[in-house]
C-alpha cells in the first residue's frame, strides 16, 4: 500500500541525492580549479555556494515537516534522520569546497611544487571519488560500501600528513614558500575534512541500514595517531 | 510496492526475533511457556513464549486478528470458557494454567481492564468497594481508605471525590475507564492486564490514561494490548509484535520502534502494512 | 416531487394506523370501564358473592386473585430466574440447551385448559392437594414459567457482556457477578417481563377452574392463622379468582344481576392490573435506584 | 453486614415460631371435617349453597364444591379421588363409566325446555317439528309456522347432561345434527337471546324474558307439567358416591335430601324436588307412577 | 511480599469462597432448570400419552383422524369406527390463525413503526402502557366483548349468525395485537440508528428509509413477532370459543360457525370421562396443538438463525 | 492554485435546547482537497459537521442560527430541500454502516431511491464508485454477497463508494476510522488521498496524526468555537494559537 508519506520520502531522497551530486560536483570543480589555478572557476564556485546552503535549508525544513506530520518510525525514521544529519555534513563538505576555491584565488599564479601538486592531485582525485562513491552508496543503501569508504578517509588523512610534512620540508628550504605552503596545508586540510564528512555520511548510511550508530573515524584515528 | 532493494532487505531480515527481558536483567513475574490457544480445532496462538518484567509496562501490538488479545486474555484464563489453552503460564514460579488452580483467587492477583469502559451500574463507591465486601472487607473506615487510595492511584480522586455515591454510568468515557482501573487495583493485584484500554477514548482522555499507567507501574506489572503504535511507543518498556497467532518480535520498545529486526514488524509500526 | 409525495402519504397512513390502533384499544378499555365502573361501590369491592340472588360483590375473589398472584409469583419467579440464569449464563450453546429452550417455549402456546387439567390430575388428585390456592399457584407456575423464563433470559441478554467480564476479572465467581452486577442492572427489563406475566396470571381463568376451583367459601377476615380453613391466608383452601368469577357468572350464573356483576368485575380486573402495573413500576424504579444509584 | 445477618436470623426465628404457634392453634376440625364434591356445573350452585348452609350449621365442617363438568365428576368419583360426584346424568348413561360401584343419590329434578329467539314468532312446536328442526330437515322457521328467518341451531357440548336428556326425551332419541356448540347454559341463553332465528334448550331456571320457551305438543314447559310427566324433558340431578356414603358425606347427602333443603334451596334455584314428583324414571327411561306428596 | 512458589501455589490452590459460591450458584440455577425441564417433560409426556391413546388403545387410524371431517366421538360410523375426524378443526384453527395474523401484521408493524420512527414520544407515552395493559385483560373479557359487540356487528354486516371465523379473527386480532406490536417495536429498536442516518444522508426520504432499510433490516425480528403472535392465536381458547360458534364442520364461509382445536377441546373436556375414547380424542387435539406449537417454534428459530447469519 | 469557496458558514450558532453547542462558527471550505476538523471531545466538531448536510435536523430540540451556504445557496432556507442537500453533500459515519444488503445494493441505494432503474447504468456506477473507493479489486467477485461479511475497513470503503455513487460535491466524514484497526485506517486514508483531487472532503477526526497525514487544511475547535484554521503544516508546526499548540502537542487537559 502506498502512502503519501512514501511519495514525500522518495522526493526527499531524490532531493538529497541531487544535493549530493551537486556537492560532489562542486568539490570536483574546486579541486580542478585549484589544480589548474583557475581563479574564475573558483570565483564561480564561491558565488554558487549559497545554492548548497539553500538546498540544505530546504531539505532540513522538509525533514522537520515530515517528522511533525508523519511521526515516522523504524526505517522511515532512520532515513529521515540520515538525511537530516547527512545534509549538514554535505553542506559542510560544500563549505570546504568553497574554502578550496578561496585558497585557489589566494594562490594566484604562485609557483607549483610538483611533489605537492602530485599529492594534491591524488588527494583531490580521491576526495572527489569518495564523495561520488558515498552518494552512490547512499542511493544503493549500501552499508558495505559505506564501511569500505571509511578506509579512503584513512588514506586521505595519510596523504594529508604527507602534504603537511612535505610542506614543512619545503618551507624550511624556502622561506618565501610560507604563504604557498599554508595554502597547500589548508587545501589538504579541507580535503581531509571533506573525507571526514564523507565518513560521517557513511556512518549514517550504516545507521540507515542497521540502526547501529557506529563511529568510523575514532577507530581510524585511534590506529592512526 | 517497493523496489528490488526492498526485496533484498526483506530476505536479509529475520523471520522472528525475540529478546526476553531477563536477558536485560529484569526480574520476571509472569511467563508463558509453549502456550497454544485453540478455538475449537482452530489454533489461534502458536507458541506464545514471552516473559514479563516486574514493574514494567509491556505492550502487545499487532494487526487485528493477530492473537494479541487472545493471548492477553489467556494470561488470567478469561478465555477458559471459549478456548482451550495449552502450555504453562508461570506466575512467580507457579503454573496457573493447571486445572486445580482457583481461578478466582488467581484473577485477584492478575487483574484485567477492558477495551470499553465497563463500570457496573452502581455508585462510584460501590464499584470499587463491592468486590472487597464480597471478600470480607466490611469495616467502613477500611473500605473508605481503599476507595480513596485506589481512586488516587487511578488519578480520578480529585474529579469524583464529591460524587462517590453517584452512579458510575454518568462518568465520561475516560473517567469511567480510570474507574475501572481503580476497581481493578482495589483488590491489590500483582499484575494488571489491559485490553486496548484507550481505543474508545478521545486523545485527551487517552493521554490522561497513559499518565495514570506510567504512575501505576511503580506498583504493578502492566501488560497492555494496544492498536495505537504511538501509545505503545510512549509508555511501554517492552513491546511484542504479534502476527497471525505468532510473536514475531519481542524486544525493548525503543528497539522495536527504531530498529526492528523483522521486516513485518517494521512495516507494521511504520503504518506500511497490508 | 414523487418521492416526497409518497413520503407524505406513507407517513400520513402510519399516523392513521397508529390512531386507529389507539382508538381500538381505547374503545376496548372504554367499553370495559364504562360498562363496569357504574357497578363499582365499596360494597361491591368487599362483599362476598351471592349464588343466586342480587347484590353480590367480588371482595373474596379480589383478595383471592391477589393472594394467588403473589403465591404463584413467589413460586414461579425464583424458578424462572434460576433457569434463565442457567440457560443464559452457564449452559453451553449446544443442542441440549436448544432443545430445553424449545421445549420450554412450546409450553407457552399450549392452551391453558390443558395446563389446568394436567394440574388437576397431578396436584389436585395425585398429590391430594385438593382444589386449593396452592394447586392453583402450581398450575399457574406451569403456565407462567415458559414466558417468564424467556423474558428474564432476554433481559439478561440486554446486559453488556463486558459487565460480566468486569466482574470475573476482579476475581469474582460467575455467580457473584450475576447476582451482584448483572441482576441489579437488569432490574428494569426483568420487571417489565414480571409485570406482563403477572398480568397474564391475574387474568387467567381456564387453568384455575380445575385447580384452584371455582367456589369461594366465605372467609373470616379476622382469622389470619394460615392453618385455619376459613382464614384468608390458608393456601389449602379452594379459591375462586376474579377472572374465574367472571367466567362462571357468564356461563352458569343465575343471579339476576349477573351481567352487571360481570361488567363490574371486568372493570375491577382492569383497574387492578393498572394499579399493579403502576405500583410494580414505581417499586421497581426505587429498587433500581437503590441497587445502582442511578 | 454482621448486623444485617443478625436481623435476618432473628426474623427467620420469629417466622418459624409464628408458624409453629399457628399450626398448634389451627382448627382441629380439619381431619374429619372436609369433603369435596365435583362435577356438573348446572348442579354446582345448589350443592355449593347447601354446603355453605351445612357448614354454617355444623361448625368445623367444610364442603368443597367445584364444577368441571359431569364427565369430570363421574370419572373422579369412579377414581375415588373425591367424595361426591355431581352429575346431570345417570352414571350408566355416561360412556366410559362403570356404574356398578357407584351409588346414586337424586337430589333434584330439572326441567329442560327448548328456547327460541323471540323474533322467530314461534311459541310452540310438535315433537316431529322439533326433530325436523334439530336434524336439519327444516332450515327456516316459516316451514314450521314461524317468520321467514333461517334456523340457527345451538347445541350444548357433546357429553353434556342437558344435551343427552334433550336428545333422549325432546328429540325422541334422534341425534341433533352437528352445529354450534356451547358448554354452558348462560352462554346458550345469551346467544339465543341475541341471535335471530336461534333455537336451543336450557334448564327452566335459565329461562328469562329475553328468550321464548317453546311449548311442545301443546304442553307448556312448567313445573306442574314436569311433576306429572306431561312435560317429558326432565332429568334428575344426582350426587354419586363410591359405595355407600359414610360419615360426613352421608350426613351431608342426607342434609341435601332433607326437606330443609328440598323445600327451600332446591326451589329457590329453580329445581324441583324428587319428592314432589308423581312419577319416577329409571336409567332406561321407564316411568313408574308414585304417590308424590304435594307441597 | 516475596513468597516462595510453594507457598504461592498453596494459596492459589486453596478453594476460595468464590469457587464455593460458584458451585452453589451452578447447583441452584441448574436445579431450577431441571424443575422446568421436568415440568415441560411431564406435561408433554402427559399430553402425548393421553393423545396417543386414541391411536394405540382405541385403534383410530391416524390418517382418518387427520383427514376425517366428522367429529362425533360418541357415535360410531357404518364400519363401527368412531367418528373422530379432526380436519375441520385443524382447518378452522389454521384459517383463524392465519387470518388474524394477516390482519394484525400491518396494524402491529404500522404501530410499531409509528412508535419507533415517527413519534417516539407519543409512542412511549400512550401506546406502550396501553398495549401492556391489554396483555393483562383476561381472555374471558375479550370473549364477552366479542360476543356482545363483534358478533352482532358481523351478523348485521355480513349476515349469517355472526358466529364464525370472521368474528374469531376480529377477537384474536385485538388479542394478539399488543404482543405482536411490542415484539415488532423491539425488533425495530434493534435496528441500529446508523442505518437510518446513512439512508437519510444518501438523500432518502423518511418513508424510503423506513421501507427500504429499517423494515428490511428488521425483517427476521418482525417475522418472529408475527409467528409468535400466530402461536398465541393458535393456542387461545376461551375467547375464540365464545365467538367462533364451535361447530365441527368444514368452514365454507367466514361467517359460518366453525370450530378450532382449542374451542372443541375446552368445550368438551369437562363432559367426557377420563380414559374413554371421547376423552382421548380430545387429548389428541391437544397433542396436535402441541405439535403445531413445536412447528411454530422451529419456524421462529429458523428465522432467528437466518437473521443471525445475515 | 486558484481555489473557490464551495461551502461557507457565517456566525453559525447551534443550540441543544438552551445549551449553546456552537458559538458562531465562521468557516469556509475551498473546493477540492481535504479539510480536517480536530478538537477535544465535546468541542462541537461533529455537531458542526452534521449541520453541513442538515443531519442535526433529526435530533429534537435543535435550533440553528446564522447562515450556511453551499455554492451560494442557503442550506437552511425555509424551502431548502434536505433530500437534495444530502445528495450533494454526502456523509460517512464513524461506525462502518453498510445496509444489510448485498454490496451491489448498498452502492446503488442512493440511485435507486432517486428512481434510477437502468441496469447498465447502475452497473457502471457500482464499478466506478467501488474503484474510486479503492475497494473494487477486493469485492468485485462478491458484489451480490452481503456487505456485512466484509471486514470493517472494507465496509467503510463500501460506505464511501455508496456516497460516491450519488455523485456528491462534498463528502463529510465523521471519524471514519475510529472504529477500525490501524491497517484498515491507513487503507481508508489512502482512499481519501485518491479522492481529494475530485471532491471536497471534510473529515472530523480524533486522531491528530491522521489529520496531519492527510489533510490539506486543519481547523481546531474548542468549546463550540473555531479556534484556528490554517494549512495543516502550519497548524502542526507553528500554530498561531496557544490552545492549538497545547492540544496538538498533547499538553492539553
Amino acid at each position: 500500500m502506498r502512502r503519501l508519506f512514501d511519495d514525500e520520502l522518495a522526493e526527499l531522497d531524490a532531493d538529497f541525492t541531487e544535493m549530493g551530486m551537486l556537492v560532489s560536483g562542486v568539490i570536483r570543480r574546486a579541486v580542478d580549479a585549484f589544480l589548474e589555478r583557475d581563479a574564475a572557476a573558483a570565483q564561480q564556485i564561491i558565488d554558487e555556494d549559497h545554492k548548497i546552503n539553500e538546498r540544505e535549508i530546504a531539505l532540513e525544513k522538509k525533514t522537520f515537516e515530515m517528522i511533525a506530520l508523519y511521526q515516522p518510525v523504524t526505517s522511515d525514521l532512520r532515513e529521515i534522520v540520515t538525511i537530516l544529519k547527512a545534509v549538514s555534513d554535505l553542506e559542510r563538505a560544500g563549505d570546504h569546497a568553497r574554502n578550496i576555491a578561496h585558497s585557489t584565488i589566494k594562490m594566484g599564479q604562485k609557483q607549483k611544487v610538483s611533489e605537492l601538486e602530485q599529492l594534491m592531485a591524488k588527494m583531490g582525485q580521491m576526495t572527489t571519488q569518495t564523495v561520488e562513491d558515498v552518494i552512490t552508496a547512499y542511493v544503493n543503501k549500501d552499508d558495505h560500501e559505506a564501511r569500505s569508504l571509511a578506509d579512503v578517509d584513512r588514506q586521505l588523512d595519510h596523504l594529508n600528513h604527507q602534504v603537511r610534512s612535505e610542506s614543512y620540508k619545503d618551507m624550511r628550504q624556502d622561506a618565501t614558500f610560507e604563504t604557498g605552503a599554508s595554502i597547500y596545508l589548508n587545501v589538504a586540510q579541507d580535503l581531509s575534512r571533506i573525507g571526514d564528512y564523507v565518513t560521517n555520511v557513511c556512518e549514517w548510511i550504516i545507521y540507515l541500514r542497521s540502526g547501529q550508530i557506529v563511529e568510523l573515524n575514532s577507530a581510524s584515528e585511534g590506529t592512526e595517531s | 510496492m517497493f523496489m528490488s532493494s526492498d526485496v533484498q532487505r526483506r530476505t536479509a531480515m529475520q523471520e522472528r526475533h525475540v529478546t526476553q527481558p531477563h536477558e536485560a536483567g529484569h526480574p520476571i513475574v509472569l511467563a508463558t511457556e509453549d502456550l497454544h490457544v485453540y478455538y475449537g480445532s482452530k489454533e489461534a496462538i502458536f507458541e506464545g513464549d514471552l516473559q514479563f518484567a516486574q514493574n514494567q509496562i509491556t505492550a502487545l501490538i499487532g494487526p487485528s486478528g493477530s492473537g494479541k488479545s487472545t493471548y492477553l486474555r489467556s494470561l488470567n484464563r478469561m478465555n477458559d470458557r471459549i478456548a482451550t489453552v495449552k502450555g504453562r503460564i508461570m506466575y512467580r514460579g507457579v503454573d496457573i494454567n493447571q486445572p486445580d488452580i482457583d481461578v478466582y483467587e488467581m484473577r485477584r492477583r492478575v487483574g484485567m481492564v477492558f477495551q470499553r469502559p465497563n463500570p457496573f451500574a452502581k455508585s462510584i463507591y460501590d464499584n470499587i468497594a463491592f468486590a472487597l465486601r464480597l471478600r470480607g472487607v466490611t469495616a467502613k473506615t477500611k473500605l473508605d481508605e481503599i476507595v480513596e487510595t485506589s481512586l488516587r492511584q487511578a488519578a480520578l480522586w480529585e474529579q469524583v471525590k464529591d460524587d462517590l455515591d453517584k452512579s458510575a454510568l454518568a462518568l465520561s468515557g475516560g473517567q469511567a475507564q480510570r474507574l475501572c482501573i481503580a476497581r481493578a487495583i482495589a483488590v491489590k493485584p500483582d499484575i494488571l492486564l489491559l485490553d486496548e484500554p484507550a481505543s474508545a477514548l478521545d486523545p485527551v482522555s487517552t493521554s490522561q490514561l497513559e499518565d495514570t499507567l506510567l504512575k501505576l507501574k511503580q506498583h504493578y506489572t502492566i501488560i497492555i494490548v494496544t492498536h495505537n503504535m504511538q501509545q505503545a511507543a510512549r509508555i511501554s518498556e517492552y513491546t511484542a509484535f504479534f502476527n497471525q497467532g505468532r510473536v514475531l518480535e519481542y524486544d525493548t520498545t525503543s528497539q522495536i520502534f527504531t530498529n526492528p529486526q523483522v521486516q513485518v514488524t517494521s512495516d507494521y509500526v511504520s503504518g506500511n502494512f497490508g | 416531487m414523487n418521492a416526497k409525495r409518497q413520503n407524505k402519504v406513507a407517513i400520513g397512513t402510519l399516523y392513521g394506523i397508529a390512531g386507529l390502533v389507539v382508538l381500538i384499544l381505547l374503545a376496548l378499555l372504554g367499553y370495559i370501564l364504562v360498562s363496569g365502573v357504574p357497578q363499582l361501590s365499596w360494597h361491591f369491592l368487599t362483599a362476598p358473592a351471592k349464588a343466586f340472588t342480587k347484590g353480590g360483590g367480588v371482595g373474596i375473589q379480589l383478595f383471592n386473585s391477589f393472594y394467588l398472584l403473589i403465591l404463584a409469583m413467589l413460586i414461579s419467579f425464583p424458578i424462572a430466574l434460576g433457569s434463565a440464569i442457567y440457560l443464559y449464563e452457564y449452559a453451553k450453546d449446544n443442542w441440549v440447551t436448544n432443545t430445553v429452550r424449545t421445549a420450554i417455549e412450546i409450553l407457552s402456546s399450549l392452551p391453558s385448559v390443558v395446563v389446568g387439567l394436567f394440574g388437576f390430575l397431578f396436584f389436585v388428585v395425585k398429590l391430594n392437594m385438593g382444589f386449593s390456592i396452592l394447586s392453583g399457584a402450581f398450575a399457574l407456575t406451569f403456565f407462567n414459567l415458559p414466558l417468564l423464563t424467556r423474558s428474564i433470559e432476554d433481559s439478561l441478554r440486554t446486559i453488556d457482556p463486558q459487565q460480566r467480564e468486569g466482574g470475573l476479572a476482579l476475581g469474582l465467581s460467575r455467580w457473584e457477578t450475576i447476582t451482584r452486577v448483572i441482576l441489579p442492572a437488569a432490574v428494569p427489563s426483568i420487571l417489565t417481563g414480571f409485570i406482563l406475566s403477572a398480568g397474564r396470571v391475574f387474568g387467567e381463568a381456564a387453568a384455575l377452574i380445575y385447580t384452584a376451583g371455582q367456589s369461594a367459601p366465605a372467609l373470616n377476615f379476622a382469622d389470619w392463622n394460615p392453618f385455619n380453613i376459613s382464614s384468608p391466608l390458608n393456601p389449602m383452601r379452594p379459591a375462586e379468582t376474579l377472572a374465574v368469577h367472571i367466567w362462571k357468572i357468564n356461563s352458569e350464573g343465575i343471579m339476576p344481576d349477573a351481567k352487571a356483576i360481570s361488567s363490574g368485575a371486568s372493570a375491577v380486573l382492569v383497574i387492578a392490573i393498572l394499579l399493579f402495573n403502576l405500583a410494580a413500576r414505581y417499586l421497581g424504579k426505587r429498587l433500581y435506584k437503590r441497587l445502582t444509584s442511578a | 453486614m454482621t448486623k444485617r445477618r443478625w436481623l435476618q436470623s432473628l426474623l427467620l426465628m420469629i417466622l418459624v415460631a409464628l408458624g409453629i404457634f399457628a399450626y398448634q392453634t389451627r382448627q382441629v376440625s380439619h381431619a374429619g371435617g372436609s369433603i369435596t364434591a365435583v362435577g356438573s356445573t348446572a348442579l354446582q350452585p345448589l350443592v355449593e349453597a347447601a354446603g355453605e348452609q351445612y357448614a354454617g350449621d355444623h361448625l368445623g365442617t367444610f364442603i368443597n364444591v367445584q364444577g368441571g363438568g359431569t364427565g369430570t365428576g363421574l370419572s373422579q368419583i369412579q377414581e375415588g379421588a373425591v367424595q361426591i360426584g355431581n352429575s346431570d346424568l345417570f352414571a350408566a348413561e355416561q360412556k366410559g363409566i362403570r356404574a356398578k360401584g357407584l351409588v346414586d343419590h337424586r337430589v333434584a329434578v330439572v326441567g329442560i325446555t327448548p328456547i327460541v329467539n323471540r323474533k322467530t314468532g314461534i311459541t310452540q312446536l310438535t315433537t316431529k317439528q322439533l326433530v325436523a328442526v334439530f336434524t336439519g330437515k327444516v332450515t327456516n322457521w316459516k316451514q314450521v309456522g314461524g317468520k321467514d328467518v333461517p334456523i340457527v341451531l345451538i347445541n350444548r357440548a357433546q357429553g353434556s347432561g342437558t344435551r343427552a336428556t334433550f336428545e333422549q326425551f325432546g328429540l325422541a332419541g334422534h341425534r341433533s345434527k352437528t352445529a354450534q356448540e356451547q358448554d354452558s347454559s348462560g352462554m346458550v341463553r345469551q346467544i339465543v337471546e341475541t341471535t335471530p332465528g336461534a333455537i336451543s334448550y336450557v334448564a327452566f331456571s335459565y329461562v328469562t324474558k329475553g328468550v321464548q320457551a317453546v311449548a311442545l305438543n301443546h304442553v307448556a314447559p312448567t313445573e306442574a307439567n314436569v311433576i306429572n310427566n306431561r312435560w317429558k324433558i326432565w332429568s334428575y340431578e344426582h350426587l354419586y358416591t363410591k359405595g355407600q356414603p359414610t360419615g360426613l358425606t352421608k350426613d351431608f347427602i342426607k342434609y341435601v335430601q332433607s326437606p330443609a333443603i328440598q323445600k327451600t334451596l332446591v326451589r329457590l334455584l329453580g329445581y324441583l324436588s324428587p319428592s314432589q314428583m308423581h312419577v319416577e324414571r329409571d336409567v332406561h327411561g321407564q316411568i313408574t307412577k308414585i304417590g308424590g306428596q304435594h307441597s | 511480599m516475596t513468597k516462595s512458589p510453594e507457598q504461592l501455589e498453596h494459596e492459589l490452590k486453596r478453594r476460595s469462597k468464590a469457587a464455593k459460591l460458584e458451585i452453589w450458584g451452578r447447583v441452584v440455577s441448574f436445579t431450577a432448570l431441571i424443575i422446568i425441564a421436568a415440568v415441560v417433560v411431564a406435561i408433554i409426556g402427559f399430553v402425548a400419552s393421553k393423545g396417543l391413546a386414541t391411536f394405540t388403545t382405541n385403534h383410530v387410524n391416524l390418517w382418518s383422524f387427520l383427514s376425517g371431517k366428522d367429529w362425533n366421538p360418541s357415535i360410531t360410523d357404518a364400519h363401527g369406527k368412531p367418528e373422530v375426524g379432526a380436519l375441520s378443526m385443524i382447518v378452522g384453527s389454521f384459517l383463524i390463525t392465519i387470518l388474524s395474523a394477516l390482519v394484525a401484521t400491518p396494524f402491529a408493524i404500522g404501530t410499531a413503526v409509528f412508535m419507533n420512527e415517527i413519534s417516539p414520544g407519543k409512542g412511549a407515552k400512550i401506546l406502550q402502557p396501553v398495549t401492556e395493559l391489554l396483555v393483562g385483560i383476561p381472555s374471558v373479557v375479550y370473549g364477552f366483548i366479542g360476543l356482545s359487540v363483534i358478533v352482532p356487528f358481523t351478523r348485521a354486516t355480513f349476515g349469517g349468525s355472526g358466529f364464525g371465523i370472521l368474528s374469531g379473527t376480529c377477537v384474536l386480532f385485538v388479542m394478539i395485537l399488543p404482543t405482536v406490536t411490542s415484539m415488532s417495536a423491539d425488533a425495530l429498536r434493534a435496528v441500529p440508528r446508523y442505518y437510518r442516518e446513512a439512508s437519510l444522508a444518501l438523500g432518502a426520504t423518511q418513508w424510503q428509509t423506513i421501507y427500504k432499510v429499517v423494515l428490511r433490516a428488521a425483517t427476521p425480528g418482525l417475522m418472529t413477532a408475527v409467528v409468535f403472535g400466530m402461536a398465541r392465536a393458535f393456542g387461545e381458547a376461551l375467547a375464540v370459543q365464545m365467538v367462533v360458534g364451535n361447530a365441527a364442520l368444514m368452514p365454507h364461509s367466514l361467517v359460518d360457525p366453525a370450530a378450532t382445536l382449542t374451542s372443541v377441546l375446552t368445550t368438551g373436556i369437562g363432559n367426557t370421562v377420563m380414559g374413554s375414547l371421547q376423552n382421548n380424542a380430545l387429548w389428541s387435539l391437544a397433542l396436535v396443538l402441541l405439535v403445531m406449537s413445536l412447528v411454530f417454534n422451529l419456524i421462529i428459530r429458523l428465522i432467528g438463525r437466518k437473521g443471525r447469519l445475515q | 492554485m486558484t481555489t473557490k469557496e464551495i461551502l461557507t458558514t457565517q456566525d453559525l450558532h447551534l443550540y441543544y435546547g438552551s445549551n449553546e453547542a456552537l458559538k458562531g462558527i465562521n468557516l469556509s471550505f475551498e473546493e477540492k482537497g481535504i479539510t480536517a476538523l480536530i478538537g477535544p471531545s465535546g468541542c462541537g466538531k461533529s455537531t458542526y459537521l452534521r449541520t453541513l448536510n442538515r443531519m442535526n435536523d433529526l435530533i429534537p430540540g435543535v435550533t440553528i442560527t446564522g447562515t450556511a451556504e453551499f455554492k451560494g445557496e442557503d442550506l437552511y432556507a425555509p424551502n431548502a430541500d434536505t433530500v437534495q442537500i444530502r445528495k450533494e453533500i454526502g456523509m460517512v459515519f464513524q461506525q462502518p454502516n453498510p445496509f444489510p444488503f448485498s454490496i451491489y445494493d448498498n452502492v446503488i441505494y442512493g440511485l435507486r431511491i432517486a428512481g434510477e432503474r437502468d441496469k447498465e447504468k447502475l452497473d457502471a456506477v457500482v464499478e466506478k464508485s467501488l474503484r474510486q473507493a479503492a475497494v473494487w479489486d477486493e469485492v468485485k467477485d462478491h458484489l451480490h454477497e452481503s456487505a456485512l461479511a466484509l471486514s470493517g475497513g472494507q465496509q467503510q470503503r463500501v460506505c464511501i463508494a455508496r456516497v460516491l455513487a450519488v455523485s456528491p460535491e462534498i463528502i463529510l466524514l465523521d471519524e471514519p476510522t475510529s472504529a477500525l484497526d490501524p491497517v484498515s485506517s491507513s487503507q481508508i486514508e489512502a482512499t481519501l488521498l485518491n479522492l481529494r483531487q475530485d471532491y471536497t472532503i471534510i473529515i472530523v477526526t480524533h486522531n491528530l496524526q491522521q489529520a496531519s497525514r492527510i489533510a490539506d487544511r486543519t481547523a481546531f475547535f474548542m468549546n463550540g468555537e473555531l479556534v484556528e484554521v490554517d494549512q495543516t503544516k502550519n497548524i502542526f508546526m507553528n500554530p498561531a494559537n496557544k490552545q492549538t499548540e497545547d492540544y496538538i502537542s498533547g499538553r492539553f487537559g
